[in-house]
């Protein structure tokens, strides 16, 4: 029993080690490597000087606050495109002149890369916030709301039966059954449109200026300070780490029942 | 009487133009209430599309069909569908699928619950009711999706090949809770199937249907006596002569059609 | 990027400029003036290349896909503190000097009913730049210390410079600062100069310049030389030629002949002399750490050199 | 797209059913761009939005002149050079991570970092290493591309059914051959599947690539005509490219489902 | 003799530590070459394991199991596996998927092809030479799968389930076309099944597993006159005797097993 025991936790720890040995290596490798001057120090600065950086960054405030304005365009964004192709993603699925007037507009808008619009959005909206706002709603509209739709035209026509069956009305209906059963296909269409949001909103910081974690990392490779552009990517790793994990944790406790 | 389903020439055609299947034709069928009837025919003879006429989900393309008399005009509350892929709501737990048809009739929080957990007790899901049905194993999921329906009291049971999908142990517990439940409720049971045994030992009456487009071939009535052991029933004589005739009748139908 | 000594064909120059025209190094680009020089094509390959910003075309040097480029004041100071070039890099040549009293220089336009005439009426007004962190923008930043103000009385938004009359006209900013080529353009409609640089420095100093990497100074010398005696070449002959230039210059950018002819190499073009003034140099980098612009300051001579311009 | 619940042009005779359903189906759209069309000029000023018979005219232009040409050529170029090599790497590191322990163990960390990372956040590094331009362009379409095909992949060369490699087995197939003759054809939809999720990617990250980090190119060429005021010009590029990424989807579903008859 | 089983004191563990369980505990049963034996047991009994295990693509945890008298070593081409869900090869065509084991056996073209023809022939299966498994029912996938097997000959035929995703009339087809090949090739058959008439109706031995872990229990020798037609087998007292000895052997193993 003992032996067991001990063997088992042994080969965990091996199995942790195991899948995060490369990351430990690379990364003592970077510094090891730098520190040997192998590499131009602006292509790639030591690893503790990325991390001196990334600390100083935090600590005076401006990648926290970058991260914030980052974030809250990304998610103003995505929120509104949640409610916009929710609703027309079930009305297309639902009614037969919805499903006539937006099938053909999503199957054109969807593959269009809508990150070419930047220079339009700056044109229309200028630069500010709400530029970057109305361009993520723009870019995140389609996988949200081509979900919606997908996930409630497969909803199992039994359980609209079934329901049916039990009395429940026209009106009801959408509440207690197709909303609830196409819940995981939306979320889907979330999970999939969150990068999406991160990439516009980055790529237009980049591109417009106006603060956020885009214009800080591009403001290190226009200041010649990579070591600023490193920690911002690191930043950007850790929230989209953070995220993802949220997002899948949110689906785990939503939907717990699929 | 309650829960009398009276069929007369039904006809019923799907699509239009060079779509257009007639899947039954002229089919007059009276079921009475209380009664247990089971359909078995070849595969793609209409018994789904016939069920689901008497649920109110297709419209008639000619005949009538009527429930007591009225004729049926969608689905409701007086009928109930099992369905063979169970069709529970998956984001409700056991609980609150058996307790959906109250909420929707309206029955007061107490009463409903109260009503929920005798079909639970009933159907042996004590213990289960806060699992959702992903945690369940088919049998157990064909028991809720029975109890939700029983639950909200409709006077017709419609089953579609409701224990098709599982396997013969499970199979034959379910048929006998069904017998014992037929027994004690009273309700009309019109119940489809492919499998010839379990027809003849679950009804009183089987109705074969011809092939595509399906109508009534033939009728067997069936008089067991249901309070014996299920070995007594199906090593009987009556039985396995009644399981033969429905069995030689179907095969008329359905050999010709086997090909490659 | 050309390989070492000899050996295969002749070595190529990669050129890079950001500016047509007002950088006078970008008409290199152009086949008819080209054809004029003495060693392109012959002792080197030129390749000219367009960027869209100064810190771009320093990036390019760095990765090792650019020799030559055209830097300006900030740019070039950020690079040289930052280590940005492996082995390094140094002035050549000067491309155009700002602040010079009798050529035009960097100045502030304001619309004419806006009632902007003098530096502290800016305080508190949006004003354009092309993008933050310039030698353009130094020269706002340079203005509003001479007036008592700071960066911060002034809104900032970052918009291309062709855009400015549209958005000056249409009240979206209140003032924007233009280049001497823009400024033709800006003139012409009559909007007020606020301010120049010139105004604003007690001297005259290095804008914009080309600068090589040091690996290129080391690997090809002699290619490089020959490039220098292009470059000056082509002062040379824009100033013998200039109308022939200015509407091949034209053409080539697609830009109004009018415009380029009223400006380009005339009274209204910035003061132009490739001559590498060491002293002015440090002045404006001194003068930017000042303003805020750089961190720290170093000595110019280990990063520029006039070798090229006797 | 299904509008048979509208409208069911079978009363007609084929040939003109077809071509008139068609037209029905595509009224919408039609809807969409005469509406613009009265909207330019007069709900919104010209340069705004333009009309879309000025962006057609700037298209042709574009095209006429030949403007448009060198840009979406280097476009292209970098698209297919990045898709093609986040196919090939992805295809032999999907496929390798399933075959052997070591490989999963080494690649799948990193696989993992770069999984949550909006891939164009990169675009600075990539320009800190290799400049502005195509080498850039194509090491961010890389890597933009690479993770779904990648998971695809190895998703599939796991959960290749084992009643086949059983029956491979059974019939005197060696492990050497098994790959060739069962892991690799039951893993090719899976493939494919990845790759059409990641075209769309390759376009994203070309344009912003192009965007932020290029002298050329049709991201650029939109940014160009943005920032010096030829707005039909940068309104016919994003149409180009859409056409271009539009074709690339949907003719690729069609080589897909060509290439997939057995699926 | 060709194609003998021999299984002795056979026992199979899966997994290790708190995992550990026991799916078949000291199994002897020796089958003949040419024999037809059908197994069949409680779900979870450990019939597909004991298959796999014949086949070859499992370890033997205790005991011995050997073909002819060969302790068997992995898979190989004296046995031949049929899969409930056929296990087609879906990028290969009806024809490419039954010269699959005539390929790696390095057959020569021609007379592969001509090999592959006459069991897509036996098949019932001409005309479909060209068409992809996703074009076929599933009786026809079977049918390949089993044309598949029997083109690279060999000893013994392994089938689990073949015939459990099919609908009544296909089963009975495939029953009999089985039975056909059968007497015609000369091969050892062991047949797995949940359906007891299937069982009976096919084979010479039934074997009869417990319930989890599972050994043999009883087998029950079949001897039924199988020239004649399935209307009288199935209709024969001897038939019935025999179905209702196996039906009661297996129901003490499955009755107490189905709870909820
Ligand atoms: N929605 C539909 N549209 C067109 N034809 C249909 C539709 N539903 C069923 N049919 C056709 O009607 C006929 C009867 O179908 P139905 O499903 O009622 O048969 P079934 O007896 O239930 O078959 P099975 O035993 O396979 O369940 C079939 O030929 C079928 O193809
Ligand atoms: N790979 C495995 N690892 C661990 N346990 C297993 C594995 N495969 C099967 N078992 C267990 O071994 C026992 C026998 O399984 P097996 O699949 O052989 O049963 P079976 O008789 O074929 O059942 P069924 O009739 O449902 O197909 C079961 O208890 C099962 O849970
Ligand atoms: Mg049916
Ligand atoms: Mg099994």
């Amino acid at each position: 029993m003992d032996v067991d025991v001990r063997s088992l936790d042994a080969s965990s720890v091996v199995d942790s080690l195991k899948s995060i040995y490369s990351l430990v290596l690379l990364l003592v490798l970077w510094e090891v490597v730098t520190r040997m001057g192998l590499i131009y120090p602006y292509f790639l600065p030591q690893l503790s000087v990325v991390i001196d950086e990334f600390v100083l960054l935090v600590s005076s405030g401006q990648m926290i606050h970058a991260a914030y304005l980052t974030l809250m365009r990304a998610f103003v964004g995505l929120a509104g495109a949640a409610v916009a192709g929710v609703v027309i993603g079930i009305l297309c699925a639902r009614n037969a002149l919805f499903e006539w007037f937006f099938d053909p507009i999503i199957k054109i808008g969807y593959p269009v890369p809508v990150i070419s619009l930047v220079p339009v959005f700056m044109l229309w909206f200028g630069i500010g916030d709400v530029s970057k706002i109305i361009m993520v709603v723009v870019g995140t509209f389609w996988p949200v709301a081509v979900n919606a739709r997908d996930a409630t035209r497969q909803v199992d026509r039994n359980l609209i039966r079934s329901a049916r069956m039990m009395g429940t009305g026209d009106r009801r209906l959408l509440w207690r059954v197709i909303l609830p059963a196409a819940s995981p296909g939306i979320f889907t269409g979330l999970q999939i449109a969150t990068p999406i949001a991160l990439i516009i909103t980055f790529v237009f910081e980049m591109v417009a200026g106006g603060g956020g974690l885009g214009a800080l990392e591009i403001a290190g490779v226009r200041g010649f300070n990579s070591a600023q552009t490193y920690a911002v990517i690191f930043a950007i790793i850790a929230i989209g780490l953070v995220l993802d994990r949220l997002l899948r944790a949110a689906r785990t406790r939503l939907l717990d029942w699929t | 009487m309650d829960g009398r389903i009276g069929i007369s020439h039904l006809e019923k055609v799907y699509g239009e133009g060079s779509e257009r299947t007639k899947a039954i034709d002229d089919l007059s069928f009276d079921i009475d209430g209380g009664e247990f009837t089971s359909v078995v025919g070849p595969s793609g003879c209409g018994k789904s599309t016939l069920l689901y006429i008497i649920a109110g989900f297709l419209d008639i393309t000619n005949g009538t069909v009527s429930v007591d008399g009225t004729p049926i005009d969608g689905p409701g509350t007086d009928r109930g569908v099992v369905f063979q892929d169970y069709a529970l709501f998956p984001w409700r737990t056991v609980k609150e699928n058996v307790l959906y048809g109250l909420e929707e009739a309206g029955v007061p929080d107490e009463e409903a619950d109260a009503t929920a957990q005798r079909f639970i007790d009933m159907m042996d899901l004590s213990g289960f009711e806060n699992k959702y049905p992903k945690e369940l194993s088919g049998g157990m999921k064909q028991r809720v999706a029975l109890a939700r329906t029983l639950a909200y009291d409709p006077k017709i049971l419609l089953m579609d090949e409701p224990f098709g999908a599982l396997d013969q142990p499970l199979r034959e517990t379910l048929q006998d809770q069904l017998i014992d439940i037929w027994g004690d409720l009273d309700k009309t049971v019109v119940f489809i199937t492919h499998d010839v045994e379990e027809a003849v030992y679950l009804s009183e009456r089987v109705m074969i249907m011809t092939r595509h487009p399906g109508t009534k071939k033939t009728v067997t009535e069936v008089d067991l006596d249901r309070s014996r052991p299920r070995e007594d029933i199906v090593t009987s004589e009556e039985f396995t002569r009644k399981k033969n005739e429905v069995w030689r009748s179907l095969r008329e139908e359905t050999k010709s059609e086997v090909q490659p | 990027t050309g390989g070492g000594g000899g050996g295969g064909g002749t070595p190529t120059i990669n050129f890079n400029y950001v500016v047509p025209i007002e950088n006078a190094a970008s008409l290199l680009a152009v086949p008819e003036i080209r054809e004029n020089l003495e060693n392109a094509g012959s002792a080197y390959e030129l390749n000219v290349t367009r960027n869209s910003g100064t810190p771009t075309s320093l990036n390019q040097m760095a990765a090792g896909s650019a020799d030559v480029v055209m830097t300006s004041t900030v740019s070039f100071a950020s690079a040289v503190n930052q280590s940005a070039v492996p082995e390094g890099l140094s002035v050549v040549g000067v491309d155009f000097w700002d602040a010079a009293p009798e050529n035009y220089d960097v100045s502030v336009f304001a619309a004419p009913d806006s009632g902007i005439t003098s530096i502290s009426d800016l305080e508190g007004k949006t004003v354009a730049v092309n993008a933050l962190g310039t030698g353009v923008h130094s020269v706002y930043v340079k203005g509003l210390r001479s007036a008592g103000l700071s960066r911060d009385d002034v809104e900032f938004v970052e918009m291309g410079f062709p855009t400015y009359t549209s958005a000056l006209n249409e009240g979206k900013i209140d003032a924007g600062i233009y280049p001497a080529l823009f400024a033709v353009g800006a003139r012409s409609e009559g909007f007020n100069r606020v301010f120049g640089s010139a105004d604003v420095w007690s001297q005259q100093y290095p804008f914009t310049y080309a600068t090589a990497s040091k690996r290129a100074l080391n690997n090809k010398p002699d290619a490089m030389a020959a490039w220098a005696e292009d470059y000056a070449g082509l002062f040379d002959y824009v100033r013998n030629n200039r109308s022939e230039a200015a509407s091949a210059a034209a053409s080539h950018f697609e830009l109004p002949a009018s415009t380029v002819e009223s400006y380009f190499f005339t009274e209204n073009d910035y003061h132009r002399d490739l001559t590498v003034d060491q002293d002015a140099l440090q002045f404006i980098i001194d003068d930017l750490v000042e303003l805020d612009f750089i961190d720290e300051s170093f000595d110019v001579t280990e990063h520029s050199t006039n070798e090229f311009q006797n | 797209m299904a509008t048979h619940d509208l409208w069911t042009p079978d009363r007609l005779p084929d040939p003109f059913a077809g071509v008139a359903k068609f037209l029905f189906d595509w009224i919408p759209l039609l809807v969409l761009v005469v509406g613009w069309e009265v909207a330019s000029g007069r709900a919104v000023s010209e340069s705004v939005l333009p009309p879309p018979t000025a962006v057609a005219a700037a298209t042709v232009d574009l095209f006429a002149t030949g403007e448009v040409i060198p840009h979406l050529a280097v476009s292209l170029l970098r698209v297919g050079v990045g898709l093609g090599l986040s196919i090939a790497v992805g295809v032999l590191l999907g496929i390798g991570m399933s075959q052997s322990d070591a490989v999963e163990d080494f690649f799948d960390v990193f696989l993992s970092l770069i999984y949550p990372l909006p891939k164009t956040a990169l675009v600075p590094l990539a320009l800190l290493w290799l400049g502005i331009g195509t080498k850039t362009a194509v090491l961010i379409v890389f890597l933009a591309c690479l993770l779904p095909i990648v998971m695809n992949a190895n998703n599939a060369a796991e959960n290749v059914d084992q009643n086949l490699i059983r029956s491979a087995r059974m019939m005197g197939t060696s492990d050497r051959r098994l790959f060739w003759k069962v892991v690799i054809p039951a893993t090719i939809p899976e493939i494919l599947t990845g790759i059409r999720q990641a075209i769309p990617f390759a376009f994203i990250s070309l344009i912003s690539a192009e965007l932020i980090a290029s002298e050329q190119g049709m991201g650029r060429l939109i940014r160009d005509a943005g920032s010096i005021g030829r707005y039909p010009a940068m309104f016919a590029t994003i149409v180009i490219i859409s056409a271009v990424a539009y074709t690339a989807v949907y003719g690729f579903e069609q080589i897909r489902e060509r290439v997939l008859v057995w699926t």
